[in-house]
Protein backbone atom coordinates (compact mmCIF):
# COMPACT_ATOMS: atom_id res chain seq x y z
CA UNK A 1 0.00 0.00 0.00
CA UNK A 2 1.67 3.53 -1.15
CA UNK A 3 -1.30 4.72 1.09
CA UNK A 4 0.70 5.20 4.02
CA UNK A 5 4.36 6.66 3.16
CA UNK A 6 4.63 10.19 3.14
CA UNK A 7 5.28 11.02 -0.60
CA UNK A 8 7.34 13.70 -1.88
CA UNK A 9 4.81 16.10 -3.96
CA UNK A 10 7.04 18.96 -5.22
CA UNK A 11 9.85 18.77 -8.24
CA UNK A 12 11.97 21.76 -8.89
CA UNK A 13 11.25 23.69 -12.38
CA UNK A 14 8.83 21.57 -15.19
CA UNK A 15 7.31 17.91 -14.68
CA UNK A 16 9.04 15.74 -17.61
CA UNK A 17 6.74 14.35 -19.98
CA UNK A 18 8.91 11.22 -19.46
CA UNK A 19 7.63 11.00 -15.50
CA UNK A 20 4.08 10.69 -16.54
CA UNK A 21 5.20 7.41 -18.61
CA UNK A 22 7.54 6.44 -15.72
CA UNK A 23 4.69 6.13 -13.28
CA UNK A 24 1.66 4.85 -15.80
CA UNK A 25 4.66 1.94 -16.45
CA UNK A 26 5.01 1.53 -13.02
CA UNK A 27 1.38 0.55 -12.70
CA UNK A 28 1.29 -2.28 -15.11
CA UNK A 29 2.03 -5.00 -12.58
CA UNK A 30 -0.90 -4.03 -10.58
CA UNK A 31 -3.23 -6.01 -12.51
CA UNK A 32 -6.50 -5.15 -9.93
CA UNK A 33 -6.31 -1.39 -11.82
CA UNK A 34 -8.90 -1.00 -14.94
CA UNK A 35 -8.60 2.77 -15.41
CA UNK A 36 -6.36 5.73 -14.60
CA UNK A 37 -7.21 9.11 -14.88
CA UNK A 38 -4.44 11.82 -15.15
CA UNK A 39 -4.92 15.93 -15.24
CA UNK A 40 -2.24 17.91 -15.85
CA UNK A 41 -1.52 21.74 -15.52
CA UNK A 42 0.31 23.14 -18.20
CA UNK A 43 1.12 27.04 -18.11
CA UNK A 44 -0.80 29.29 -20.77
CA UNK A 45 0.80 32.08 -22.42
CA UNK A 46 -1.73 34.53 -21.29
CA UNK A 47 -1.86 37.88 -22.74
CA UNK A 48 -2.26 40.77 -19.68
CA UNK A 49 -3.09 43.93 -20.70
CA UNK A 50 -0.92 43.74 -23.89
CA UNK A 51 2.05 41.45 -22.23
CA UNK A 52 2.83 38.16 -22.58
CA UNK A 53 3.03 35.40 -19.97
CA UNK A 54 6.77 33.40 -20.21
CA UNK A 55 6.97 31.73 -17.25
CA UNK A 56 5.54 31.35 -13.69
CA UNK A 57 7.83 31.28 -10.46
CA UNK A 58 5.90 28.63 -7.90
CA UNK A 59 7.09 29.14 -4.43
CA UNK A 60 5.12 27.20 -0.97
CA UNK A 61 4.76 27.61 2.39
CA UNK A 62 6.14 23.83 1.79
CA UNK A 63 5.99 22.38 4.94
CA UNK A 64 2.25 23.62 6.16
CA UNK A 65 1.66 22.38 2.21
CA UNK A 66 2.85 18.87 2.59
CA UNK A 67 0.64 18.46 5.51
CA UNK A 68 -2.29 19.74 3.42
CA UNK A 69 -1.25 17.41 0.24
CA UNK A 70 -1.22 14.38 3.10
CA UNK A 71 -4.53 15.25 4.64
CA UNK A 72 -5.86 15.95 1.11
CA UNK A 73 -4.58 12.10 0.06
CA UNK A 74 -6.00 10.48 3.16
CA UNK A 75 -9.55 11.96 2.68
CA UNK A 76 -9.65 10.98 -0.61
CA UNK A 77 -8.67 7.48 0.11
CA UNK A 78 -11.18 7.31 2.58
CA UNK A 79 -14.13 9.01 -0.14
CA UNK A 80 -13.06 6.84 -3.10
CA UNK A 81 -12.42 3.12 -3.63
CA UNK A 82 -8.87 4.00 -5.35
CA UNK A 83 -5.70 1.96 -6.01
CA UNK A 84 -3.45 4.40 -6.00
CA UNK A 85 -2.95 8.15 -6.52
CA UNK A 86 -0.12 10.73 -6.77
CA UNK A 87 0.29 14.40 -7.17
CA UNK A 88 3.57 16.15 -8.11
CA UNK A 89 3.51 19.86 -8.66
CA UNK A 90 6.34 22.29 -9.96
CA UNK A 91 8.30 24.76 -7.29
CA UNK A 92 10.90 27.34 -9.47
CA UNK A 93 9.98 28.67 -13.03
CA UNK A 94 8.08 26.35 -14.95
CA UNK A 95 7.82 28.41 -18.88
CA UNK A 96 5.14 28.24 -21.00
CA UNK A 97 4.36 25.06 -22.78
CA UNK A 98 5.35 23.37 -19.54
CA UNK A 99 4.08 20.96 -17.00
CA UNK A 100 3.46 22.66 -13.41
CA UNK A 101 0.69 19.68 -12.03
CA UNK A 102 0.56 15.96 -12.35
CA UNK A 103 -2.16 13.94 -10.95
CA UNK A 104 -2.64 10.67 -11.71
CA UNK A 105 -5.03 7.69 -9.70
CA UNK A 106 -6.03 4.46 -10.36
CA UNK A 107 -9.04 2.12 -9.77
CA UNK A 108 -10.71 -0.95 -10.64
CA UNK A 109 -13.55 0.81 -12.05
CA UNK A 110 -13.37 3.97 -14.63
CA UNK A 111 -15.57 6.49 -12.96
CA UNK A 112 -13.84 6.27 -9.48
CA UNK A 113 -10.62 7.04 -10.91
CA UNK A 114 -11.81 10.07 -12.52
CA UNK A 115 -13.97 11.42 -10.12
CA UNK A 116 -10.84 10.98 -7.49
CA UNK A 117 -8.43 12.64 -9.98
CA UNK A 118 -11.21 15.96 -9.75
CA UNK A 119 -11.30 15.63 -6.77
CA UNK A 120 -7.28 15.89 -5.75
CA UNK A 121 -7.38 18.80 -8.35
CA UNK A 122 -10.06 20.94 -6.92
CA UNK A 123 -8.43 20.42 -3.13
CA UNK A 124 -5.18 21.06 -4.45
CA UNK A 125 -6.44 24.28 -6.15
CA UNK A 126 -8.40 25.45 -2.89
CA UNK A 127 -6.63 24.32 -0.20
CA UNK A 128 -2.63 23.96 -0.70
CA UNK A 129 -0.33 27.02 0.20
CA UNK A 130 0.90 27.57 -3.07
CA UNK A 131 2.22 31.10 -4.58
CA UNK A 132 2.50 31.76 -8.12
CA UNK A 133 4.80 34.72 -9.73
CA UNK A 134 3.55 35.14 -13.82
CA UNK A 135 6.78 36.55 -15.16
CA UNK A 136 6.17 38.05 -18.67
CA UNK A 137 8.71 38.46 -21.65
CA UNK A 138 9.65 41.95 -20.51
CA UNK A 139 10.40 40.49 -17.36
CA UNK A 140 8.12 42.22 -15.12
CA UNK A 141 5.54 40.68 -13.00
CA UNK A 142 2.01 39.80 -11.18
CA UNK A 143 0.90 37.42 -8.90
CA UNK A 144 -1.44 34.66 -9.95
CA UNK A 145 -4.95 34.02 -8.18
CA UNK A 146 -6.57 30.76 -8.73
CA UNK A 147 -10.13 31.72 -9.75
CA UNK B 1 6.93 35.89 24.21
CA UNK B 2 8.89 35.00 20.80
CA UNK B 3 6.41 34.77 17.66
CA UNK B 4 8.43 33.33 13.97
CA UNK B 5 6.57 35.41 11.10
CA UNK B 6 6.60 34.03 7.68
CA UNK B 7 5.66 35.70 4.73
CA UNK B 8 4.87 34.73 1.16
CA UNK B 9 4.56 35.59 -2.76
CA UNK B 10 2.89 39.19 -2.72
CA UNK B 11 3.05 39.75 0.83
CA UNK B 12 6.93 38.66 1.33
CA UNK B 13 7.33 41.49 -1.58
CA UNK B 14 5.42 43.81 0.32
CA UNK B 15 7.24 42.83 3.57
CA UNK B 16 10.40 42.89 1.78
CA UNK B 17 11.56 40.14 3.70
CA UNK B 18 10.61 36.40 4.08
CA UNK B 19 10.31 36.26 7.73
CA UNK B 20 10.33 37.37 11.14
CA UNK B 21 11.11 36.39 15.00
CA UNK B 22 8.76 39.59 16.45
CA UNK B 23 9.14 39.56 20.56
CA UNK B 24 5.09 40.36 21.80
CA UNK B 25 3.04 40.62 24.82
CA UNK B 26 1.18 37.79 25.76
CA UNK B 27 -2.59 37.72 25.33
CA UNK B 28 -2.60 38.83 21.44
CA UNK B 29 -4.84 36.86 19.01
CA UNK B 30 -3.70 35.54 15.85
CA UNK B 31 -6.17 38.20 14.22
CA UNK B 32 -4.77 41.59 16.04
CA UNK B 33 -1.38 40.44 14.94
CA UNK B 34 -2.73 39.56 11.34
CA UNK B 35 -4.31 43.39 11.35
CA UNK B 36 -0.96 44.60 12.60
CA UNK B 37 1.15 43.41 9.93
CA UNK B 38 -1.43 44.57 7.32
CA UNK B 39 -1.74 47.85 8.85
CA UNK B 40 2.48 47.91 9.36
CA UNK B 41 2.97 46.87 5.62
CA UNK B 42 -0.01 48.61 3.98
CA UNK B 43 -0.60 45.30 2.33
CA UNK B 44 -2.87 45.66 -0.81
CA UNK B 45 -6.22 43.72 -1.12
CA UNK B 46 -6.38 42.88 2.72
CA UNK B 47 -9.15 40.83 2.82
CA UNK B 48 -7.29 38.06 0.46
CA UNK B 49 -5.03 37.61 3.07
CA UNK B 50 -5.12 34.29 5.22
CA UNK B 51 -2.99 33.11 7.97
CA UNK B 52 -2.16 29.93 9.42
CA UNK B 53 -0.77 29.53 12.82
CA UNK B 54 1.94 26.48 13.06
CA UNK B 55 0.57 25.47 9.52
CA UNK B 56 -3.50 25.80 10.55
CA UNK B 57 -5.06 28.15 8.68
CA UNK B 58 -6.69 29.86 11.84
CA UNK B 59 -7.50 33.45 13.68
CA UNK B 60 -9.44 33.04 16.60
CA UNK B 61 -6.95 31.74 18.75
CA UNK B 62 -4.48 33.59 21.12
CA UNK B 63 -0.85 33.40 20.65
CA UNK B 64 1.71 31.49 22.70
CA UNK B 65 5.89 31.69 22.70
CA UNK B 66 7.19 29.51 20.04
CA UNK B 67 4.22 29.57 17.76
CA UNK B 68 4.81 30.16 13.94
CA UNK B 69 2.60 32.72 11.98
CA UNK B 70 2.32 32.47 7.89
CA UNK B 71 0.58 35.45 6.43
CA UNK B 72 -0.80 33.67 3.02
CA UNK B 73 -1.65 35.32 -0.04
CA UNK B 74 -4.16 33.80 -2.34
CA UNK B 75 -3.45 30.21 -3.47
CA UNK B 76 -2.25 29.65 -6.81
CA UNK B 77 -1.11 25.84 -7.24
CA UNK B 78 -1.52 23.60 -9.83
CA UNK C 1 -6.22 23.08 -36.22
CA UNK C 2 -5.99 18.93 -35.97
CA UNK C 3 -10.09 18.87 -35.84
CA UNK C 4 -10.76 18.30 -39.16
CA UNK C 5 -7.85 15.60 -39.90
CA UNK C 6 -9.28 12.36 -40.48
CA UNK C 7 -7.30 10.36 -37.09
CA UNK C 8 -6.30 6.79 -36.80
CA UNK C 9 -7.48 5.36 -33.82
CA UNK C 10 -6.87 1.76 -33.54
CA UNK C 11 -3.42 0.51 -32.78
CA UNK C 12 -2.13 -2.82 -33.01
CA UNK C 13 -1.71 -4.48 -29.56
CA UNK C 14 -1.01 -2.52 -26.16
CA UNK C 15 -0.52 1.29 -25.83
CA UNK C 16 3.10 1.70 -24.75
CA UNK C 17 3.22 4.30 -22.01
CA UNK C 18 5.93 5.73 -23.77
CA UNK C 19 3.15 7.16 -26.84
CA UNK C 20 1.73 8.53 -23.77
CA UNK C 21 4.51 10.79 -23.06
CA UNK C 22 4.99 11.39 -26.95
CA UNK C 23 1.53 12.85 -27.08
CA UNK C 24 1.94 14.86 -24.13
CA UNK C 25 5.16 16.41 -25.45
CA UNK C 26 3.59 17.19 -28.82
CA UNK C 27 1.56 19.77 -27.07
CA UNK C 28 4.52 21.75 -25.14
CA UNK C 29 4.35 24.17 -28.29
CA UNK C 30 0.74 25.10 -28.03
CA UNK C 31 0.89 27.79 -25.55
CA UNK C 32 -2.92 28.15 -25.43
CA UNK C 33 -3.71 25.50 -23.29
CA UNK C 34 -3.80 25.23 -19.35
CA UNK C 35 -4.48 21.58 -19.02
CA UNK C 36 -5.15 18.00 -20.14
CA UNK C 37 -7.31 14.96 -19.32
CA UNK C 38 -6.18 11.86 -19.89
CA UNK C 39 -8.24 8.63 -19.14
CA UNK C 40 -6.19 5.46 -19.70
CA UNK C 41 -7.85 1.50 -19.86
CA UNK C 42 -6.01 -0.85 -18.72
CA UNK C 43 -6.65 -4.59 -18.81
CA UNK C 44 -7.74 -6.05 -15.10
CA UNK C 45 -6.82 -9.46 -14.63
CA UNK C 46 -10.18 -10.41 -13.00
CA UNK C 47 -11.14 -13.69 -11.80
CA UNK C 48 -14.32 -15.22 -13.19
CA UNK C 49 -16.33 -17.91 -12.00
CA UNK C 50 -12.53 -19.42 -10.75
CA UNK C 51 -10.81 -18.37 -13.97
CA UNK C 52 -8.14 -16.02 -13.84
CA UNK C 53 -8.36 -13.27 -17.10
CA UNK C 54 -4.90 -13.12 -19.08
CA UNK C 55 -5.93 -10.57 -22.06
CA UNK C 56 -8.49 -9.23 -24.09
CA UNK C 57 -8.12 -9.87 -27.84
CA UNK C 58 -10.62 -6.99 -29.07
CA UNK C 59 -11.40 -6.79 -32.32
CA UNK C 60 -13.85 -3.97 -34.11
CA UNK C 61 -15.65 -3.32 -37.38
CA UNK C 62 -13.29 -1.03 -37.86
CA UNK C 63 -14.74 1.40 -41.18
CA UNK C 64 -17.79 1.97 -38.77
CA UNK C 65 -15.56 2.44 -35.82
CA UNK C 66 -13.95 4.94 -37.25
CA UNK C 67 -17.07 6.45 -38.74
CA UNK C 68 -18.65 6.78 -35.12
CA UNK C 69 -15.22 7.36 -33.54
CA UNK C 70 -15.29 10.76 -35.87
CA UNK C 71 -18.88 11.67 -35.16
CA UNK C 72 -18.00 11.94 -31.61
CA UNK C 73 -14.92 13.88 -32.19
CA UNK C 74 -16.97 16.27 -34.20
CA UNK C 75 -20.13 16.28 -31.32
CA UNK C 76 -17.18 16.71 -28.66
CA UNK C 77 -15.30 20.04 -30.33
CA UNK C 78 -19.54 21.57 -30.69
CA UNK C 79 -20.16 20.45 -27.29
CA UNK C 80 -16.60 22.17 -25.49
CA UNK C 81 -14.02 24.44 -26.10
CA UNK C 82 -11.05 22.13 -26.47
CA UNK C 83 -7.75 22.82 -28.21
CA UNK C 84 -7.68 19.29 -29.32
CA UNK C 85 -8.28 15.61 -28.28
CA UNK C 86 -6.74 12.34 -29.36
CA UNK C 87 -7.86 9.07 -29.15
CA UNK C 88 -5.92 5.65 -29.46
CA UNK C 89 -7.80 1.90 -29.09
CA UNK C 90 -6.09 -1.39 -29.14
CA UNK C 91 -6.58 -4.00 -31.27
CA UNK C 92 -5.35 -7.68 -31.24
CA UNK C 93 -4.25 -9.24 -27.83
CA UNK C 94 -3.72 -6.93 -24.79
CA UNK C 95 -2.94 -8.85 -21.63
CA UNK C 96 -3.53 -7.67 -18.23
CA UNK C 97 -1.66 -4.85 -16.76
CA UNK C 98 -1.22 -3.20 -20.52
CA UNK C 99 -3.19 -0.34 -21.96
CA UNK C 100 -6.19 -0.70 -24.48
CA UNK C 101 -7.44 2.78 -24.60
CA UNK C 102 -5.90 6.10 -23.99
CA UNK C 103 -8.09 9.76 -24.64
CA UNK C 104 -6.82 12.59 -24.39
CA UNK C 105 -8.19 16.15 -24.57
CA UNK C 106 -6.27 19.44 -23.66
CA UNK C 107 -8.23 23.51 -23.23
CA UNK C 108 -7.27 26.71 -22.03
CA UNK C 109 -9.25 25.24 -18.89
CA UNK C 110 -9.53 22.39 -16.34
CA UNK C 111 -13.19 21.83 -16.00
CA UNK C 112 -13.46 21.60 -20.13
CA UNK C 113 -10.85 19.44 -20.32
CA UNK C 114 -11.97 17.17 -17.87
CA UNK C 115 -15.49 17.27 -19.10
CA UNK C 116 -14.36 16.45 -22.65
CA UNK C 117 -12.58 13.23 -21.82
CA UNK C 118 -15.42 12.18 -19.72
CA UNK C 119 -17.91 12.65 -22.26
CA UNK C 120 -14.95 10.72 -24.93
CA UNK C 121 -14.97 7.86 -22.61
CA UNK C 122 -18.65 7.06 -22.02
CA UNK C 123 -18.92 7.98 -25.95
CA UNK C 124 -16.61 5.12 -26.93
CA UNK C 125 -18.14 2.71 -24.55
CA UNK C 126 -21.91 3.14 -25.47
CA UNK C 127 -21.26 3.98 -29.14
CA UNK C 128 -17.78 2.27 -30.72
CA UNK C 129 -18.64 -1.09 -32.16
CA UNK C 130 -15.62 -2.98 -30.37
CA UNK C 131 -15.78 -6.19 -28.93
CA UNK C 132 -13.41 -8.26 -26.39
CA UNK C 133 -12.75 -11.85 -25.99
CA UNK C 134 -11.76 -12.39 -22.73
CA UNK C 135 -8.90 -15.15 -22.56
CA UNK C 136 -8.15 -16.29 -19.36
CA UNK C 137 -5.21 -18.36 -18.12
CA UNK C 138 -6.34 -21.64 -19.44
CA UNK C 139 -6.65 -20.55 -22.76
CA UNK C 140 -10.31 -20.73 -22.60
CA UNK C 141 -12.26 -17.82 -23.19
CA UNK C 142 -15.43 -15.35 -22.93
CA UNK C 143 -16.96 -12.62 -24.40
CA UNK C 144 -16.72 -9.30 -22.89
CA UNK C 145 -19.80 -6.59 -22.48
CA UNK C 146 -19.55 -3.03 -21.45
CA UNK C 147 -21.50 -2.26 -17.90
CA UNK D 1 -30.76 -8.78 -54.55
CA UNK D 2 -27.34 -9.38 -53.30
CA UNK D 3 -26.91 -8.53 -49.60
CA UNK D 4 -23.42 -8.75 -47.63
CA UNK D 5 -23.49 -9.81 -44.11
CA UNK D 6 -20.71 -9.46 -41.33
CA UNK D 7 -20.61 -11.20 -38.37
CA UNK D 8 -18.48 -9.65 -35.17
CA UNK D 9 -17.46 -11.20 -31.85
CA UNK D 10 -19.03 -13.79 -30.60
CA UNK D 11 -21.83 -13.41 -33.60
CA UNK D 12 -18.91 -14.47 -35.78
CA UNK D 13 -18.45 -17.43 -33.63
CA UNK D 14 -22.09 -18.85 -33.17
CA UNK D 15 -22.14 -18.45 -37.47
CA UNK D 16 -18.81 -19.87 -37.86
CA UNK D 17 -17.78 -17.19 -40.19
CA UNK D 18 -17.15 -13.43 -40.64
CA UNK D 19 -19.82 -12.57 -43.62
CA UNK D 20 -21.36 -14.03 -46.22
CA UNK D 21 -23.00 -12.52 -49.33
CA UNK D 22 -26.86 -13.74 -49.63
CA UNK D 23 -29.42 -13.30 -52.43
CA UNK D 24 -32.71 -12.22 -51.33
CA UNK D 25 -35.48 -11.31 -52.71
CA UNK D 26 -36.71 -7.63 -52.80
CA UNK D 27 -38.75 -6.11 -50.05
CA UNK D 28 -36.97 -7.90 -47.16
CA UNK D 29 -36.38 -5.24 -44.12
CA UNK D 30 -33.04 -5.20 -41.81
CA UNK D 31 -35.26 -6.15 -38.70
CA UNK D 32 -36.68 -9.65 -40.83
CA UNK D 33 -33.12 -10.34 -42.04
CA UNK D 34 -31.89 -10.20 -38.41
CA UNK D 35 -34.70 -12.52 -37.44
CA UNK D 36 -33.99 -15.04 -39.45
CA UNK D 37 -30.32 -14.93 -38.72
CA UNK D 38 -30.98 -14.76 -35.09
CA UNK D 39 -32.97 -18.46 -35.61
CA UNK D 40 -30.32 -20.23 -38.09
CA UNK D 41 -27.11 -19.94 -36.22
CA UNK D 42 -29.65 -20.24 -32.66
CA UNK D 43 -28.10 -16.84 -31.65
CA UNK D 44 -27.66 -16.52 -27.61
CA UNK D 45 -28.88 -13.51 -26.28
CA UNK D 46 -30.70 -12.26 -28.77
CA UNK D 47 -32.22 -8.81 -27.63
CA UNK D 48 -28.59 -7.88 -27.54
CA UNK D 49 -28.24 -8.20 -30.96
CA UNK D 50 -28.04 -4.50 -32.84
CA UNK D 51 -27.88 -4.72 -36.81
CA UNK D 52 -25.98 -1.54 -38.75
CA UNK D 53 -26.99 -1.16 -42.22
CA UNK D 54 -24.32 0.50 -44.64
CA UNK D 55 -22.67 1.02 -40.58
CA UNK D 56 -26.09 2.77 -39.73
CA UNK D 57 -27.30 1.38 -36.42
CA UNK D 58 -31.49 0.87 -37.70
CA UNK D 59 -33.83 -2.09 -38.30
CA UNK D 60 -36.75 -0.58 -39.49
CA UNK D 61 -35.76 -0.16 -43.12
CA UNK D 62 -36.39 -1.96 -46.34
CA UNK D 63 -32.61 -3.65 -47.31
CA UNK D 64 -31.60 -2.84 -51.31
CA UNK D 65 -28.96 -4.57 -53.76
CA UNK D 66 -25.61 -4.23 -52.26
CA UNK D 67 -26.49 -2.91 -48.69
CA UNK D 68 -23.52 -4.27 -45.82
CA UNK D 69 -25.61 -5.82 -42.91
CA UNK D 70 -23.67 -6.16 -39.60
CA UNK D 71 -24.36 -8.40 -36.88
CA UNK D 72 -23.26 -6.63 -33.83
CA UNK D 73 -23.22 -8.29 -30.52
CA UNK D 74 -22.48 -6.34 -27.16
CA UNK D 75 -19.63 -3.25 -27.25
CA UNK D 76 -16.67 -4.20 -25.56
CA UNK D 77 -14.70 -1.00 -26.26
CA UNK D 78 -12.60 0.92 -23.59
Amino acid sequence: MDKKKPKKVFVQGAIPPEKIAGSIANHQSKTNIGAHSIFLGQIRADEIEGKTVAAIDYSAYEEMAEKVFHEIRETAFSKFDITCAHIYHSLGTVKTGELCLFVFTSSAHRKIAIEACNYFVEEIKAKVPIFGKEIFEDETHQWKVNK
Amino acid sequence: MKIRLRYFGMIAESAGKNDEVLELNDGISAKELKARQIERFELPDPESVQIAVNQNLEEEVELKDGDEVAFLPPFAGG
